[in-house]
């Protein structure tokens, strides 16, 4: 499998976010994309995630299952809320997304027992969501990652709320993961400890006028 | 129309009815709440006054 | 039994929630127990004692009929005391006492309107009239409802607890509105029969069946009321471990 | 797909969810006409069933700013629109469920208030009939609205702004089936299969409407 973008760019209203973005992930890479706030990193994974429709440019998959019509079927993205109900139990909040979203071809996804105990917090799961602490709600949401299988997970600042030792249990997961064939796109400033990792790192162009009434 | 006996026989099976609701919803409550207790016990929470208890300490 | 007594037991020994449970666990069989005792005789009586001449066997609809009315006006009176003790003494179980009673006294109101609309439609050919208590129990209906749905919709009871006494309060304007309408106002329904200062105008053929079925639905409610906060305390614990639990898990997840 | 289903009955009906006010709102507002135009039987049975009507709708549109906000609020939407199956879908069985939490217990409590509006038992069988038929289209156009509005911070008033004009068909075939039914020379049919009709209408034409608003409420 393989995840190829050329030339993306994308524009949130009349401003030009990011321009002409290309890059290519065989099975098992990561990208890493890094740059100041407001550089462009959530749009750019929102467009992987087919959120937001690129300016121009494409995403393509190849090697993919062939009933595929957007890269994002097959895909996890986990953005910075966390799309879990308060008011459900973390169980029910997971077998939810697990039954609801189901697995993609080629992959299977793990029990709930299995997922809650690969976040390490296996005695919580019949808490309900919202009392839990900011960093448990953001392990559980990863535990969300694995109940249904998705070979492409977008992260979007996955360990903001994290301390070090959950940082090192997510790291593990991803490696895990990218260890099955995974592809991984990640915004994050911490270290994964990768062997196959790419970097994009994005500058934003405040000096760039995209717009196009400004246009000589 | 009904006849007399039909409003007052109604009138009885209805309150019974609500009777035995609100009887069945007390009992099925207290159960469900001793049971989540019962469970949050075995999976080694306490509260403070519980586990001071005597015969709870080993 | 009335409210007070119950009110003076609560603040003398039952301050403690634990001892509150303690002592419920004990009490309920006995108050379960009584209950049923009265209420096997007092249907008993109501099956059969004579009909009324005038209303002939719809009268037995009053058997349930006025204590069911009657434990509307209790009940909320019960909630606003416990309001009054959640907002002038904080004291514990106050709130829980409110809350565990608002469903019970729901059900009871429900329980009055739709009895008193099977009577009324024999005896005035009618289900329902807008007159003035007819329609200030479907308020008060409306009220213990509205609370319910307050209670529901913040589940913090710590925050939930003022707010509610307060609009418990404001409410019970209502009860001497429900007490008096049938004297102040002209109205199809007959005014009070048994509650009088000048002694009961009623029958004692009828009167007799209605004092025991009275006192039946009174031991039910307070049955009722003492198991409802005893679930409402356990409630209570449940969250306050869970809360806990999820402290504890992060605690010792780190600790691994 | 169930799994979504049952999700949005058990959200709706835990703590502060919307299934028990909804029909609280409806009782309150039926129980306050009788204030206004006076006790007058006569007069309340013949209006009977245009202010269940009337309430009823109200009492719909009431939580359906939320149906899509907030799934929005938490992330829950995003996720929803990446999947494979179709947001047309989705978005049907959401309003499925909200219908069956809101709207079906509006039909439930209608032949009780009914009786408070001195309604005949003909006449509250109807009502409840043309409620039934007629409240899943309310649903399904109020969908549209929250679709629209679910970006927006203060969606709520709007979508019943929105929603309103939209359901008038609805409440006009839905009133007017029953009063066929009360009098007699009024043929009761017709109105009836309109309300049916437009309730199929907009259950296909509103997912769709609504998909194709949440695809751009996320640019």
């Amino acid at each position: 499998m393989r995840l190829m973008a050329e030339g993306l760019s994308a524009k949130r209203g009349e401003d030009l976010i990011f321009n002409d973005i290309s890059f290519v992930l065989d099975a098992s890479e990561a990208l890493v994309v890094t740059g100041p706030n407001g550089s462009g990193k959530s749009t750019l994974l929102r467009v992987l995630a087919g959120l937001l429709r690129p300016e121009s440019g494409h995403l393509k998959l190849e090697n993919g299952p062939p009933e595929i019509a957007h890269p994002s079927e097959l895909s996890h993205y986990l953005g910075h809320r966390n799309a879990m109900k308060r008011e459900l139990t973390v169980a029910e909040n997971l077998s939810f997304w697990r039954d609801f979203m189901g697995d993609s071809p080629g992959g299977r996804g793990a029990t709930l027992a299995e997922a809650v105990e690969a976040v390490g917090l296996p005695d919580i799961a019949h808490l309900p969501f919202g009392y839990l602490s900011a960093g448990q709600q953001r392990r559980m949401a990863m535990a969300k990652l694995i109940v249904a299988y998705r070979p492409i997970w977008i992260l979007d600042e996955p360990t903001a709320a994290l301390d070090a030792g959950a940082d090192r249990l997510f790291a593990d997961l991803v490696k895990a993961h990218l260890g099955k064939g995974g592809i991984v796109v990640a915004a994050t400033h911490q270290p994964l400890g990768l062997d196959r990792m790419k970097e994009l790192h994005m500058t934003g162009f405040e000096h760039l006028a995209g717009d196009h009434w400004h246009d000589a | 129309m009904m006849s007399h006996a039909a409003y007052v026989f109604t009138s009885y099976g209805i309150a019974a009815l609500t009777v035995l609701g609100l009887v069945a919803w007390v009992v099925l409550d207290g159960r469900a709440r001793r049971r989540e207790l019962a469970e949050l016990e075995a999976s080694g929470i306490r509260r403070r006054s519980a586990a001071k208890a005597p015969g709870e300490t080993p | 039994m009335s409210e007070n007594s119950l009110a003076i037991r609560k603040f003398s020994d039952l301050a403690n929630p634990t001892r509150f449970l303690a002592l419920a666990d004990r009490l309920l069989p006995w108050l379960a127990g009584l209950t049923a005792l009265f209420f096997v005789v007092g249907l008993w009586l109501s099956i059969t004692t004579e009909g009324d001449y005038q209303q002939g066997e719809t009268v037995r609809i009053m058997y349930v009929h006025v204590p069911a009315a009657w434990l509307s006006m209790m009940c909320y009176s019960v909630m606003a005391l416990a309001a009054l003790g959640t907002l002038v003494w904080r004291h514990p179980l106050a709130d829980v006492s409110s809350r565990a009673a608002a469903p019970i006294g729901a059900c009871f109101t429900f329980l009055a309107l739709v009895t008193g609309s099977l009577w009324g439609k024999p005896m005035w050919g009618t289900w329902w009239v807008w007159d003035a208590r007819l329609t200030s129990v479907f308020v008060l209906f409306l009220m213990y409802l509205g609370l319910m749905a307050l209670n529901r919709a913040i589940d913090d009871p710590a925050r939930s607890s003022k707010v509610s006494a307060i609009l418990v309060l404001v409410g019970f304007v209502n009860i001497p509105i429900i007490k008096f309408s049938v004297e102040w106002w002209n109205t199809l329904h007959q005014p009070a029969s048994v509650m009088r200062l000048d002694g009961p105008t009623i029958d004692p053929e009828f009167l007799w069946p209605l004092i025991v079925m009275a006192i039946a639905f009174t031991l039910l409610f307070f049955t009722l009321h003492v198991a409802a906060m005893r679930n409402e305390i356990l409630r209570r614990r449940v969250t306050a471990l869970r809360r806990l639990a999820a402290r504890a898990a992060g605690r010792g997840a780190r600790t691994q | 797909m169930m799994a979504l289903f049952f999700r949005d009955l058990k959200l709706s009906i835990r703590a502060g969810g919307g299934a028990m006010i909804g029909v609280l709102f409806f009782m309150t507002v039926v129980a306050v006409i009788p204030f206004g135009v006076g006790p007058d039987l006569n007069l309340l049975s013949r209006i009977g069933p245009a202010i269940l009507w009337i309430g009823a709708l109200l009492a719909s549109l009431l939580g359906l700013d939320r149906l899509f906000q907030a799934e929005r609020d938490d992330g829950s939407l995003d996720l929803m629109l990446m999947q494979e199956t179709p947001l047309l879908f989705t978005v049907f069985v959401k309003c499925a469920a909200h219908w069956a939490a809101t709207g079906l217990p509006l039909v439930i409590a209608s032949p009780l208030l009914g009786l408070f509006m001195n309604m005949s038992e003909i006449a509250i069988g109807a009502t409840m009939l043309t409620l039934l038929i007629g409240t899943p289209a309310i649903t399904f156009i109020g969908a549209v609205g929250a679709a629209v509005a679910v970006s927006l911070p203060r969606g709520g008033l709007l979508v019943s702004i929105l929603v309103l004009p939209l359901a008038i068909p609805v409440l006009i075939f839905g009133v007017s089936a029953v009063y066929a039914v009360i009098e007699d020379p009024a043929p009761f049919l017709p109105p009836l299969m309109i309300l049916a009709a437009i309730t199929l209408f907009f259950a296909v034409i509103g997912p769709v409407a609504a998909a194709a608003a949440l695809r751009h409420a996320s640019d």
